[in-house]
C-alpha cells in the first residue's frame, strides 16, 4: 500500500500559473501540494530572458514566486514527480504520483555540485537550447529549486566519480521510483504548454538548417547566463548582423495541424527584437508576420515602440527556408507591400516563432476531456473560466489554451478562487452535518 | 480600379471552386510556387475574391504558367486550395473564350 | 570491520550487476566520452598558447565549427574557457590558465 | 557594565552584510559588480560583502540567511533592483533566518544606476549608494510591524459581470459583501450584447445566472443607483459613504422605460438593459459601510467616434458596432436580406480599430487631448462574430471587412476568422495612415454609400465597395471615475485605465493597499478575461480577509517624549487626519500636552519631522540620524572610488 | 510563352478527333505490345494511358516549340488546328526517333516483367488503352476532358473492365480521382509498383528518387516505391523537397512555355544531383523534362526489372 499524504488542495504543475495558484491558496491558510514533472519548479518562465511588455527580467519575477512557494509554510513541493492519475474520491480527489529517480538522495543532497564538476561526460544541455553542455549528473540550472542534483543515466558510464566525491553520500545508483498518493479536496491543473514540434513544418527545415533556431532557444541566447553569454550564431560563433523572425511558424497553419493562434508569439518576437537591438545595436532585425496581435495592456504601444526603434516588420508569411551562403539562411516570401512580388532575403540567424501546443493530455489520467485544440476543455468559459468537467478540479494558465504570462497569472488567481470557494463549500457542508 | 463584384465568387462555383474567399492572403502560395513569378498565384486569387473579372481576363495567360504541381495547395495554411482555384479560373477563362466566340 | 567489508563486497556485487544490466548505455556513453576527450584535447592544444576564434579552431582541429562552439560553451560553463577580445564578427577564446584540469583526463 | 557598553557601541559594532546582485546582466552589464564589492568591503562596519547572479533566487537568499544564522552579520544591505520589486523578498528571507525584517536596507543600483549610467561613473555611483545604505543599515533598529484588525467585509464597486463575479466569489468564500452600482441595473456593458464570441452563448443566460446568484445570496447586499461620496481609512478598515438616489441620467431613465415596456420585473433579464435587482429608489438616502477591502469594477464605455470620423454623424447609414449588435438582435428575420429601419441592407462594410490603436500624428486627439493608442482587444472577434451572424442569417447580405491586423488571439477566435472567410466575408487591409474613406455614393450603383481604401492585399490598389451600411468597430474607453480616482488617490495610466502595481507580480492590485481592480477598468478585456480578473482580485481579497489582520510597515512617526515640548507644530503640519494629536499626559509629575501618533493612520510622510523645533519626532526606520549617516557616507572618501 | 488559348484549342481539337493530344491515331503511337506476348483476358487490365508512348513525341515537339517560343512564329501555332500536319507531321513522322520510342516502350516491357514476376493476373487490350485526357483537365478544358473521359470510361465499362493497373502518375490520378468525379464511373486503380511482391535482388546501391507531384502530393504514394526498392536492397537517398513536398520537374509547363519548364527543371535537377547517386524517375513526363536538363534518369520500372 503506497503512502498517503493529505492536503487541502493539489496543484499540478509548478510553472508560473501553478505557483501563483498555490500561493493564492496557501495565503488563505490552505495546505497545498504542488506536483511538478520537472526537476525544478519555475516552468517555462524561469527559462526566459526578459518578459513583455515591461521588459523585466524573467528571473526577477519568477524567482521570488518560486522562493515564496518553496518556503511557504502551507506549501509542499513534489518535484520530478509524474501524475499517474487523478480521480474523484468522496468529497475530494486522489492523485497517484510517481517520484521519478534522480539517483540522488533528495534528503542528503546539499546542492554543492561537486558531483557535477567531477563527472567526465558532457551532455547537450536542453536548458541551454542544446547550445552548451552539462554533465551526466547535474543541477538543472543555477536558480533551480530545489538545488538537488540528478543523474542522466542514459549518459552515465557508472564510473563512480560522483559518488566518491559527494560529501554527504547522496548519490544512489540503485534508487527506485516511489509511488504515493495525494488526497486533497480540490485540485488545480496548471500543466502548461510545449512548443509546436519543428517536424510539423517541413518547409521550415525540421530543425536541420544551421542557424535556424526556435524562439525558446533565442530566449537562452538572450538570457543572462545563456550558453554563450551573448547572441552568437550557433553554426560558427559569429555575431549576427541580420536576424529574422518568422511569425506563425507553428500556429494559424492548418497544413501543420495547428489552426489556432498561439497568442504570445507576436509579442515575444517583438520583445526579443527589442532585446537584440540592445545587445547588437548594429544588427538589422526583421519580423515577417501576417497580423501583429498586440492585444494586451501596453502591448500595442510596445509594438509601436519597436517600429520606432527601427525594427522592420514585413507583411507576408515566409513560405520556405533554405540554407544560404556562408552559414546564412535564405527566406522565401511574397513581399506584399512594395509590390515587389515573390522575393527572398538572407539573414545570419533566423528565429522561428513557434506556437504553443498542449503540455499534457489528460486522456488515461483523469476524466477530463480536451477541446479540438487538445488543450483542457473548460465548461463555463465566459463567467467561470477555470471550471473543468470534473467537480472540484480547476484549470489555469496555458493548460486551457495558449496564454501569456500576465493572463496566466490572473487566471491562476481565478482558479485559486474557485478552489477556495470549493473548499469553503465543503467545510460548510461538513459543519452543517456536525 | 473597378468596383468590387462579390457575385463573381459565386459564379466561380460553377467551375468547381468554392474556396475563393477562404484565402487570407498570407502569400505562402506565391512564395512556394516553383514559378517564382510576381504575386502568382495569390494575385489571381485576390482578383477572384474582388470579382475583378477584367483583371483576370487581361492577365489570363498567366494562369497557364501554373504547373498544377499542387505545392501551394499542400502548404496553404488555410486549406484554401489555391491550386484548384487556379484550375477553376482556367475553366472560367476558357468558358469565357468559348462563350465569346459563340456570340 | 568485517561488517564493513561485507557491505563493501555486497555493494561491489550490486554495481557489477548494474554494469551488466546497463552495458549498452555505458558503452554508448563511454564512446561519447572518448570522442569528447579527444576533441577537448585538440581544442585545448589549439588554445594553450594563443586565443582563437571558432572558425580558426575548427580549421586547425578538423572539428565542425558548430561542435567547436558547443565545446567552448560547455567548457566555459565549467570555467575552463574564457572569452577574449572580439576579432571582426567573431570572439576569441582562450584556455583558462588557472582552471582545474578536466576531471576526465 | 558590559551590557551598557554594548548598547552604546551597538552602532559601531553592527555587522553589516552587503549583498550585491548582478541581476543577470541588468546591473553587471554596466556596473562592475565585483569592483563595488571589493570597495564596499573596506567600508567600516561591513562584515561581509558578496555578489550573486540573482540575489532574489533561492541560492542568493540562502547566502544572506546563512550569514545571519552563523552570526556573521546582523544588518543586511541588498544592492539590486528597485525596492518595490524585491524589498519584501529579502525581508522575508531575513525573517526565515530568524532575524528582524527591519534590519534591512535596500540600495537600488539598477533603476538608479545601471539603467541610466554606463562605465566607471556607474560603478562609482553604485559604490556610493551601497556605502550610504551601509551607513544607514548600521543605525537600523529592529522594529515590529503594525498589526491592524481587518474588517471581515468586502465592497465591490460596479455591478457588471466583473463586479458580480468578484462579489459572488467572496460571498461563496464566506465573507459578507456589499455591491454598489451606480445605475439601477446589474449586468453593465455586457447586458448590451446579444450572443458573445466565440462561444455563441447568450449574455441573457450569463447575466441572469450571475445576477440570480447575487440576488439570492444573503451574504451580498446590493445597492443600486448609488454613488460613493466619501472614502477614508486604510487597508482592513475603510469607511465608504455613498448616496442612493432616484435615477437621473437620461440613459438610466430610458432603461427604466424599456423595463416597464418589456413587462419584466425585478430579477429578470431585460435585453440591452440588464437585471434590476431591487426596487428603484424614489428618495435619496445616505449610507456608510465599514469594509476591509474594496474591489473596483467600474468598467468601460464604448468609444464614440468623432463627428465625421468615417462619416459618423454625417451619414445615418454609419453606426457603431454596439448599435449594430442591438439592431441585429432586435430585427426579426424577414427574408434573406438584413433590414435596418425598414431599409434593405444588401451590403455592409465593417471597419476595425475605430478609436483604438490611434497613432500620434495620424489620428486626431479627442476634445480632452487624448489618443487611444492601445488595442481594444475585443473588437476583432466581436466584429467577425457579427459578420458571421449576418452571413449565416441573411445569406443575401454581403459583408466587407476593413482591418489593419486581425487580432483573433484567443481560444476559438481564429476559428471565427476562418468561419467568416468560409461565410464569404471579403477582407480588405489598410495602413493606419491611409484609412478607408466613407463617401456618399454618386447613386449610380444603387447604394447610398461607398467605402474606398488602398488595399494592401491588392498590392496597394484602390478598391471601392458600394454599401448600404457602415459599422464602426469602436474600441473601449474607461468609464469616467475621476471622483473615485481623486477620492481614493488611485493610480491611472497614460491610457486612462486604472494602473495595477505590476502586471505580473501584482496584476489585480492597486498601489493603495486593500484596493483591487477587476475587469475593464484596468484594460480592455472580453468577458472571459474580465471574469478571470475578477476572480483573481477576489482571491487577493480573500487572502487578506482570511488572515483577519493586516500587517503594515512600522515606518511611522514616533515622538521622543523627552524632547517634545508640546508646541503642536507637528499636528498642524500633519497631512493625515487623526494621525497626530496633542494629548494631556504626566511629564515629570506635571500635566502637559504632548504629541501622540496613531500608527495605523500615519503614513510616515515626515511632514511633522520637518517642522518640529525640538527634533523630537522622527519616522521610524527613516530617522534624521540615519539620513545624516547616509549623506555623510555619500560625500565621504570611504565610499569613493 | 505561347498563347494558351491556341495550344488548348489545338490539343482539344486533336483529342476530339483522334482521342490523343497529338492528332495521330492511337495505333500509330501505341505499338509497344506488338513484340510482347500478354494475355488478353485476366483480372486487372494494364492501362498505360499512352503516356510513355507519347513522351518521345511530346519531347521532340516541345523542343521544336521551344525554338520558336517568344518569336513571331509562335503566333502561327494557332493555325495548327487547321493544319493538323503541323504537329502530326513534325512529331509523328519525323521527330520521334526510333531509339527514343524503343526506350520508352522498353519501360512498358519492364512493367510487364515486374507484374509477371509478382504473379499479378493482368491482361492487355490495346484497343481499350486510351489516353486519359489529363492534359485537357490540367489546362482547364473541363468540357473537353469530361467528354473524352466519359468516352474512355464507358468504353472500359462496356468491355467489362473493373480493375486497372496504371503505369504513370498522371493517368493514375485521372482514373483514380478524376474519373469517378467527372464521369461517375469508378475503377479499382493500382499503380504497378503497388503490386510488386518480390524481395531480394542484387542491388546494394544507392539511388536518388524523384517523386512526381501526383504521386507525392495528390495520391500520397511516395512511400511505396521507397519500400519496393528497399526490399530489393536499394537505398533511396534523402532528397531536398520530396514526398509531399516534392518539387515539380517543370514538365507540365512544356506545352505553354518550354522555357519555363526548363528553368524549373534545372532547379529540380540541382536538388537531385546534390545526393551524388544516380537519379531515378517514375513518370515519363519527369523523365523527359529531366533529360532536357541534361539528366538521363532511369525509370523506376527498368530499375526494378533490372535488379529483380
Amino acid at each position: 500500500m503506497p503512502k498517503i499524504l493529505k492536503f487541502d488542495a493539489l496543484v499540478i504543475g509548478a510553472g508560473i500559473a501553478g505557483l501563483q495558484a498555490a500561493l493564492d491558496l496557501a495565503d488563505q491558510d490552505f495546505k497545498v501540494a504542488i506536483v511538478e514533472k520537472d526537476a525544478t519548479i519555475g516552468g517555462k518562465m524561469i527559462r526566459l530572458s526578459k518578459v513583455f511588455p515591461t521588459l523585466d527580467c524573467a528571473s526577477c519575477i519568477t524567482t521570488p514566486k518560486m522562493a515564496a512557494a518553496a518556503h511557504h509554510e502551507n506549501i509542499t513541493l513534489f518535484t520530478y514527480c509524474d501524475l499517474q492519475s487523478l480521480d474523484r474520491n468522496g468529497n475530494g480527489v486522489t492523485a497517484a504520483v510517481r517520484q521519478k529517480t534522480r539517483f540522488v538522495d533528495e534528503e542528503k543532497c546539499i546542492g554543492c555540485r561537486q558531483c557535477e564538476y567531477q563527472c567526465p561526460v558532457y551532455v547537450s544541455d536542453p536548458e541551454q537550447g542544446g547550445f552548451s553542455g552539462r554533465k551526466a549528473i547535474y543541477i538543472p540550472f543555477s536558480n533551480a529549486i530545489p538545488q538537488i542534483a540528478l543523474m542522466d543515466v542514459e549518459n552515465c558510464t557508472l564510473c563512480g566519480k560522483c559518488a566518491r566525491v559527494c560529501p554527504t553520500q547522496a548519490v544512489n545508483f540503485f534508487q527506485e521510483p516511489q509511488d504515493f498518493l495525494i488526497e486533497a479536496q480540490t485540485a488545480v491543473l496548471a500543466t502548461g504548454f510545449e512548443v509546436t514540434p519543428l517536424e510539423n513544418k517541413q518547409q521550415y527545415g525540421e530543425g536541420k538548417i544551421p542557424n535556424v533556431i526556435t524562439a525558446l532557444q533565442m530566449e537562452r541566447l538572450l538570457a543572462p547566463h545563456g550558453p554563450y553569454n551573448r547572441v552568437l550564431r550557433p553554426s560558427d560563433g559569429m555575431e549576427p548582423d541580420s536576424i529574422a523572425y518568422i511569425q506563425c511558424a507553428g500556429s494559424r497553419d492548418k497544413s501543420m495541424g495547428v489552426p489556432y493562434c498561439s497568442r504570445v508569439c507576436c509579442m515575444y518576437a517583438i520583445k526579443q527584437a527589442m532585446l537584440l537591438s540592445g545587445a547588437l545595436p548594429l544588427a538589422d532585425i526583421t519580423i515577417y508576420y501576417m497580423d501583429i496581435r498586440a492585444f494586451g495592456k501596453g502591448y500595442e504601444q510596445f509594438f509601436q515602440n519597436a517600429k520606432a526603434m527601427g525594427i522592420e516588420f514585413v507583411k507576408g508569411k515566409v513560405a520556405t527556408i533554405s540554407e544560404g551562403e556562408n552559414g546564412g539562411v535564405r527566406l522565401h516570401y511574397e513581399s506584399q507591400e512594395d509590390g515587389g512580388g515573390v522575393t527572398s532575403a538572407e539573414h545570419d540567424l533566423v528565429v522561428l516563432s513557434l506556437g504553443m501546443v498542449a503540455g499534457w493530455n489528460p486522456d488515461g489520467h483523469c476524466r477530463i476531456s480536451t477541446g479540438s485544440d487538445a488543450f483542457i476543455k473548460t465548461v463555463k468559459p465566459k463567467i467561470a473560466p477555470t471550471l473543468t468537467e470534473m467537480e472540484g478540479v480547476f484549470v489555469a494558465g496555458a493548460a486551457a489554451g495558449p496564454k501569456d504570462i500576465v493572463d496566466s497569472i490572473v487566471e491562476a488567481g481565478a482558479a485559486a478562487m474557485e478552489a477556495s470557494k470549493y473548499l469553503a463549500s465543503l467545510n460548510r457542508s461538513v459543519k452543517a452535518v456536525a | 480600379m473597378a468596383l468590387v463584384d462579390p457575385e463573381f465568387t459565386e459564379e466561380l462555383e460553377r467551375f468547381g471552386v468554392d474556396t475563393t474567399l477562404e484565402c487570407f492572403n498570407c502569400g505562402t502560395c506565391a512564395a512556394i510556387c516553383p514559378l517564382i513569378y510576381e504575386h502568382f498565384p495569390r494575385k489571381m486569387i485576390r482578383y477572384a475574391q474582388l470579382g475583378a473579372k477584367d483583371r483576370i481576363l487581361e492577365n489570363s495567360d498567366d494562369l497557364w504558367r501554373c504547373l498544377h504541381c499542387g505545392l501551394c495547395t499542400h502548404t496553404c495554411p488555410r486549406e484554401a486550395n489555391p491550386g484548384e482555384l487556379i484550375l477553376g479560373l482556367r475553366r472560367f477563362v476558357i468558358a469565357n473564350w468559348r462563350g465569346t466566340a459563340n456570340v | 570491520m568485517s561488517e564493513v567489508s561485507e557491505k563493501k563486497t555486497a555493494e561491489k556485487e550490486a554495481m557489477k550487476k548494474l554494469r551488466a544490466a546497463r552495458k549498452e548505455t555505458i558503452k554508448r556513453a563511454a564512446d561519447k566520452m572518448k570522442k569528447q576527450k579527444n576533441a577537448i584535447k585538440d581544442i585545448k592544444k589549439q588554445l594553450k598558447d594563443k586565443a582563437g576564434t571558432v572558425p580558426e579552431i575548427a580549421e586547425a582541429t578538423g572539428i565542425p565549427s558548430s561542435e567547436v562552439l558547443w565545446y567552448l560553451a560547455a567548457l566555459k560553463n565549467y570555467g575552463q574557457i574564457l572569452e577574449g577580445e572580439k576579432d571582426g564578427s567573431y570572439f576569441r577564446y582562450k584556455w583558462a590558465g588557472n582552471a582545474p584540469e578536466d576531471p576526465g583526463e | 557594565m558590559a551590557d551598557e557598553n554594548k548598547a552604546n557601541e551597538s552602532v559601531s559594532e553592527s555587522k553589516v552584510g552587503v549583498y550585491i546582485c548582478y541581476c543577470g546582466g541588468n546591473i553587471s552589464d554596466h556596473v562592475d559588480v565585483e569592483k563595488v564589492c571589493e570597495r564596499v568591503k573596506k567600508v567600516p562596519g561591513v562584515a561581509v560583502a558578496r555578489t550573486n547572479m540573482f540575489m532574489c533566487s533561492d541560492p542568493g537568499q540562502e547566502l544572506i540567511m546563512e550569514d545571519l544564522r552563523s552570526g556573521a552579520v546582523d544588518r543586511v544591505v541588498v544592492a539590486s533592483c528597485a525596492p518595490d520589486l524585491h524589498e519584501t523578498t529579502f525581508r522575508s528571507a531575513i525573517t526565515r533566518a530568524g532575524g528582524n525584517p527591519y534590519i534591512y536596507e535596500h540600495a537600488n543600483i539598477r533603476e538608479q544606476v545601471s539603467w541610466v549610467h554606463h562605465g566607471n561613473v556607474a560603478t562609482d555611483k553604485a559604490t556610493r549608494l551601497v556605502g550610504a545604505a551601509t551607513a544607514k543599515a548600521k543605525q537600523l533598529k529592529p522594529l515590529d510591524p503594525i498589526r491592524v484588525e481587518a474588517k471581515q467585509h468586502a465592497t465591490v464597486i460596479g455591478g457588471g459581470i466583473a463586479g458580480m463575479r468578484a462579489a459572488k466569489d467572496l460571498a461563496a468564500r464566506g465573507f459578507p459583501v456589499t455591491l454598489i452600482e451606480k445605475s439601477p441595473f446589474l449586468g453593465g456593458r455586457g447586458a448590451q450584447l446579444d450572443r458573445v464570441a466565440p462561444t455563441g452563448e447568450k449574455v441573457a443566460d450569463l447575466i441572469s445566472e450571475l445576477a440570480g446568484e447575487i440576488i439570492n445570496d444573503s451574504a451580498i447586499t446590493v445597492y443600486t443607483c448609488s454613488k460613493v461620496k466619501d472614502f477614508e481609512g486604510f487597508v482592513g478598515n475603510f469607511t465608504l459613504r455613498f448616496e442612493k438616489q432616484p435615477p437621473q441620467s437620461a440613459e438610466d431613465r430610458n432603461k427604466i422605460k424599456e423595463m416597464s415596456e418589456s413587462g419584466k420585473g425585478v430579477g429578470e433579464f431585460i435585453p440591452f438593459v440588464g437585471v434590476c435587482p431591487t426596487e428603484i429608489p424614489e428618495t435619496s438616502a445616505e449610507f456608510a459601510i465599514e469594509t476591509g477591502v474594496i474591489i473596483l469594477a467600474t468598467g468601460f464605455k464604448p468609444y464614440v467616434p468623432a463627428q465625421g470620423e468615417y462619416g459618423f454623424g454625417e451619414f445615418e447609414e454609419v453606426i457603431t458596432l454596439p448599435e449594430f449588435i442591438r439592431t441585429l438582435a432586435e430585427s426579426g428575420k424577414n427574408g434573406n436580406v438584413l433590414e435596418v429601419n425598414g431599409r434593405k441592407i444588401k451590403s455592409v462594410a465593417m471597419i476595425h480599430c475605430v478609436g483604438s490603436r490611434q497613432i500620434p500624428g495620424v489620428h486626431k486627439e479627442d476634445e480632452t487631448g487624448h489618443l487611444n493608442e492601445y488595442c481594444s482587444r475585443t473588437c476583432c472577434s466581436a466584429t467577425l462574430h457579427a459578420a458571421n451572424i449576418i452571413r449565416e442569417t441573411y445569406p443575401e447580405t454581403r459583408v466587407f471587412d476593413f482591418y489593419r491586423d486581425i487580432r483573433t488571439y484567443g481560444r476559438g477566435q481564429e476559428e471565427l476568422y476562418e468561419q467568416a472567410a468560409k461565410n464569404k466575408v471579403l477582407f480588405f487591409r489598410f495602413e493606419e495612415a491611409q484609412a478607408p474613406v466613407v463617401e456618399r455614393n454618386g447613386g449610380s450603383h444603387g447604394y447610398p454609400l461607398s467605402v474606398k481604401t488602398k488595399d494592401i492585399l491588392t498590392f496597394g490598389e484602390e478598391v471601392e465597395v458600394p454599401v448600404d451600411l457602415v459599422v464602426l468597430a469602436v474600441g473601449m474607453e474607461p468609464n469616467d471615475i475621476s471622483d473615485l480616482v481623486d477620492m481614493m488617490k488611485l493610480p491611472v495610466g497614460a491610457d486612462r485605465f486604472l494602473l495595477e502595481v505590476h502586471p505580473k507580480l501584482r496584476p489585480v492590485e492597486l498601489a493603495v493597499m486593500g484596493i483591487m481592480l477587476a475587469g475593464t477598468c484596468q484594460a480592455p478585456f472580453d468577458i472571459t478575461e474580465s471574469s478571470a480578473a475578477a476572480s483573481g482580485a477576489a482571491v487577493k481579497a480573500a487572502a487578506l480577509l482570511s488572515r483577519g489582520y493586516v500587517e503594515l510597515d512600522p515606518f511611522v512617526a514616533e515622538v521622543d517624549l523627552e524632547k517634545c515640548t508640546g508646541t503642536g507644530a507637528c499636528v498642524q503640519a500633519c497631512l493625515r487626519e487623526g494621525a497626530l494629536r496633542l494629548v494631556e499626559m504626566e511629564v515629570g509629575g506635571e500635566k502637559a500636552m504632548r504629541a501622540q501618533v496613531n500608527p495605523a493612520v500615519c503614513t510616515g510622510c515626515g511632514a511633522c519631522v520637518a517642522v518640529c523645533p525640538e527634533n523630537a519626532i522622527n519616522v521610524k526606520g527613516w530617522t534624521l540620524k540615519q539620513y545624516e549617516a547616509m549623506v555623510d557616507m555619500i560625500v565621504s572618501e570611504e565610499s569613493a572610488a | 510563352m505561347y498563347k494558351p488559348r491556341h495550344i488548348i484549342d489545338l490539343i482539344a481539337d486533336n483529342v476530339r478527333k483522334t482521342r490523343n493530344p497529338f492528332g495521330a491515331s492511337n495505333s500509330t503511337i501505341n505499338k509497344w505490345w506488338k513484340d510482347t506476348p500478354i494475355q488478353r483476358e485476366g483480372d486487372a487490365m494494364l492501362f498505360t494511358g499512352l503516356m510513355y508512348q507519347l513522351v518521345p513525341y511530346i519531347e521532340k515537339s516541345t523542343r521544336y516549340l521551344e525554338r520558336y517560343e517568344d518569336s513571331y512564329l509562335a503566333n502561327y501555332v494557332r493555325f495548327g488546328k487547321y493544319m493538323p500536319k503541323f504537329l502530326v507531321g513534325l512529331a509523328v513522322r519525323f521527330l520521334a526517333s526510333k531509339e527514343d520510342k524503343q526506350k520508352f516502350n522498353g519501360m512498358l516491357h519492364s512493367i510487364v516483367k515486374i507484374l509477371t514476376k509478382s504473379s499479378v493476373d493482368f491482361y492487355y487490350r490495346q484497343e481499350l488503352d486510351y489516353y486519359s485526357g489529363i492534359l485537357l483537365y490540367d489546362l482547364g478544358d473541363i468540357d473537353g476532358f469530361t467528354n473524352h473521359a466519359r468516352f474512355v470510361a464507358s468504353t472500359l465499362k462496356e468491355n467489362g473492365v473493373k480493375k486497372l493497373v496504371t503505369v504513370d502518375p498522371h493517368t493514375t490520378y485521372a482514373l483514380k480521382v478524376l474519373y469517378p468525379k467527372y464521369t461517375g464511373e469508378s475503377f479499382e486503380v493500382k499503380t504497378y509498383f503497388e503490386l510488386v511482391n518480390f524481395k531480394g535482388g542484387n542491388g546494394t546501391k544507392q539511388v536518388t528518387l524523384h517523386d512526381p507531384c501526383f504521386y507525392g502530393r495528390y495520391l500520397e504514394l511516395s512511400d511505396v516505391p521507397v519500400k519496393v526498392l528497399e526490399n530489393l536492397g536499394i537505398e533511396c537517398l534523402t532528397v531536398r523537397n520530396s514526398g509531399q513536398f516534392t518539387s515539380c520537374c517543370g514538365g507540365p509547363a512544356e506545352s505553354i512555355s518550354p522555357k519555363l519548364a526548363k528553368e524549373i527543371g534545372d532547379r529540380r535537377i540541382k536538388d537531385l544531383q546534390a545526393t551524388g547517386a544516380p537519379i531515378v524517375a517514375m513518370c515519363p513526363i519527369c523523365m523527359a523534362n529531366l533529360r532536357k536538363g541534361g539528366v538521363e534518369a532511369e525509370d523506376l520500372s527498368t530499375l526494378i526489372a533490372r535488379c529483380a
